[in-house]
């Protein structure tokens, strides 16, 4: 489990263009910073800072956190704002990735992960504007619940956290890439196979030509 | 001469009545006003409304608020991490209004700079854009959000002037510099109260227009939790 | 006309209480910061200070001006900031007293002060968002235009600046103040008498009971 | 290794394209970007919208690039200083667009922080309010302003570092941090350029990311005028 939420995050930033400016949402995403250069990259903290890095213990500040509010250290050429600035730079557009974990994912491409039906719905965070708002998203997830059920389903019956589509999943089964008007599976991560990902997803989705020839099915 | 408007928390407090609205800053505890909370929950006040990201933690900061039934509804974006908010909202002795964190964020900016209301992608076609109004601009969708405004503001900031001047210290900034603008009294607890000209003219994150009292903290966050300092 | 403008700028300066938040127009506004004690008040510029003080000739920074574009000085305690930040404080209501001029008032108690008919309406600058945002508005003006008409008129002929209510008008006759439904003439400039300000008004105006007591008529 | 982003004003320019909308800082002449106006006068381009408080002066600035009929548009809040703009407004060879300059800079920060509109009462029942919406937000009447957005900004800052984190001097402040997150690409004329980490995290008015290329001033505003300092 801890090894294959590793090989999703280090999959995750191969996906990153350098010089990119980056948000890490909480859980898998986080583990991310792990496997990324942090001189080629920005790594931005909805609650106020761009420019995060990792912190020795013994260099901890109580007072800088991510929006996981674990503590973090401040990279060279780091910057801090309000929250208000921030979700500036997030909904206007200005962030170019951001990685995110998901509950649910649907053939539409649209993303659960803020509420659970029959839960309390007391909770949203920054998680609704990060969607909406950075260039492009990532969404990093195991493959199955822990209930065991999939993740990826025809229509989210979890209430969706936006409407706009995410463009790339990472699970620790496959890596899909969204084509336009639906999912496609572009990688098979580690040692699984189709089969193991057709027996875990009930969204609907292509399967690429690489792939298909490999005779990986 | 210039006023000084360093105030003590009790004489700043009285300003706080209840049934009134109050803005609370800080994303947990960092950058809250931890002294000035502390300070509330003795105070005899009840029906209060609340915006603040959070509400403290289960019997933490706002959290000791909302046990003494002080609390009638709060205002956020994140009440998670509160085990006794959803307790409290399922009796029916707390209201609850949950914002995305940047529409609450630029909601509380525009209470503080007289727009009545903007419109925002975000939560567009979501849960949370129940009974808010939308409207196409340039072919999307966008969602109404109106301004927040308080009666009262108890921020953290890291150092004053004796004239209210504020600067914020990296992440503990946060909600702070927009809450100080929204409300109509604003009290400033401060690490450290400086001579009017120690502070730079160009760093100064909220000018002291803004700010009707400063206090000096007596809590501190530290990596081990809370602290005395007074 | 100097020593009037004078006069109306230090009769203006008596409005302000002390501590309060002061933006000053463009024309005898700007005199009016030579009668105060800049320690008791805080002069706002829209352009982005606040805490302006006067400069010595050879103390001039090109880079500090007020939004008349002269020179200005910086006091202490002061803060710079954004033009979107600075109209915040402004529309948001944070500015006690704009003190501003106008080339009409009327019986309504609106002014105009932006624009002449016929002539190119080619600049507004901050003169609207001062006039809705600003908790009071003190008007000071010479009492009739260049060419002997009155400005204070029944209804403006001049495009208005905002439909909200000066609350006090000081002119080098007189000094009125909005009664909620009308001005009142509250003061006499000067060896101004009743008859000079009614010669040379239309607007409709009442006379406090001091002034007809002192048998000013 | 971090990407530094100082380029030549004329290589910065390239992405200047005819009929583009261009942001320009300054109030008059004071924190306007005149070294990269200078090298635009030179460039060859037409039909631009501008949108910048004012149109530089009569043949100065801006005013350049008017007479030179590369301006097709100008967005701004007062045009009145450079009596050229009513003549060729006048004559049909400009379209203006005159806002209030406090709903100037809020649209314009609105454009970069995904804002598609605000309500503002500025305006309200005067001439400006002209062909706009209004709506009754609280029992007030407030007037719509939609975002302003453009494909290039011209700003300038006082000193940044090779990232392309700024700080802004004094009142040469203005537009200028609004205008560099409202753009697709961000061009800033600086003073000075020092080595990443010398700005202070706190202080840094306009974070990197906005900023995609940094010149340095050839040109710069004295007590006796513009004076070359390239």
């Amino acid at each position: 489990m801890g090894n294959s939420r590793e090989l999703i995050a280090k999959r995750a930033a191969d996906e990153l263009e350098p010089h990119s400016f980056v948000n890490l949402g909480i859980g898998i995403p986080t583990l991310v910073a792990n496997y990324i250069d942090d001189k080629l990259y920005t790594l931005h903290t909805e609650n106020g800072l761009l420019g995060v890095t990792s912190v020795e213990e013994d260099a901890i500040d109580p007072l800088i956190v991510n929006a996981g509010k674990l503590p973090v250290g401040e990279a060279l050429g780091a910057s801090y704002f309000s929250s208000a600035d921030s979700f500036a730079m997030i909904r206007g557009g200005h962030i170019d990735v951001a990685i995110l974990g998901a509950l649910q994912i649907d053939s539409k491409g649209r993303i659960a992960n803020w509420a659970i039906p029959g839960k309390d719905i007391i909770g949203v965070g920054g998680a609704m504007d990060l969607l909406e708002g950075a260039k492009k998203i990532i969404i990093t997830t195991n493959h199955v619940a822990n209930d065991g059920r999939p993740k990826l389903v025809d229509e989210c019956t979890f209430p969706i956290t936006s409407e706009r589509v995410a463009e790339t999943i990472i699970t620790d089964l496959a890596v899909f890439k969204w084509q336009g008007e639906h999912y496609e599976l572009v990688e098979l991560m580690g040692d699984s196979t189709i089969e193991d990902v057709q027996a875990n997803t009930t969204a609907f989705y292509t399967i690429c030509n690489e792939l298909l020839q490999e005779g990986k099915v | 001469m210039h006023l000084d408007i360093q105030l003590s928390i009790d004489e700043a407090l009285k300003h706080v009545k209840s049934d009134q609205t109050l803005m609370v800053g800080g994303f947990g505890l960092v950058g809250s006003p931890l002294s000035i909370i502390e300070h509330l929950t003795k105070h005899d006040v009840s029906g209060l409304t609340v915006i603040s990201n959070n509400v403290g933690e289960a019997g933490e900061g706002l959290g000791i608020l909302l046990r003494q039934g002080k609390l009638k509804k709060a205002i956020g974006s994140y009440f998670t991490s509160n085990r006794d908010v959803a307790k409290y909202y399922n009796e029916g002795k707390l209201e609850l209004e949950l914002l995305p964190q940047g529409t609450l964020s630029e909601a509380i900016r525009a209470g503080g700079a007289g727009i009545g209301g903007f419109y925002t992608k975000t939560a567009v076609g979501t849960n949370l854009a129940k009974g808010k109004e939308t409207k196409e601009i340039n072919g999307e969708t966008y969602l109404l959000q109106e301004a927040l405004k308080a009666d009262v503001a108890i921020i953290k900031a890291w150092k004053a002037d004796r004239l209210g001047n504020l600067v914020y210290y990296k992440t503990a900034r946060n909600f702070n510099p927009n809450m100080a603008t929204a409300a109509a009294y604003v009290i400033a607890e401060v690490d450290e109260i400086v001579d009017v000209g120690e502070l730079s003219p160009d760093e100064i994150a909220t000018p002291h227009l803004y700010v009707d009292a400063i206090v000096k903290s007596e809590l501190t966050l530290t990596k081990d939790g809370v602290k005395n300092i007074g």
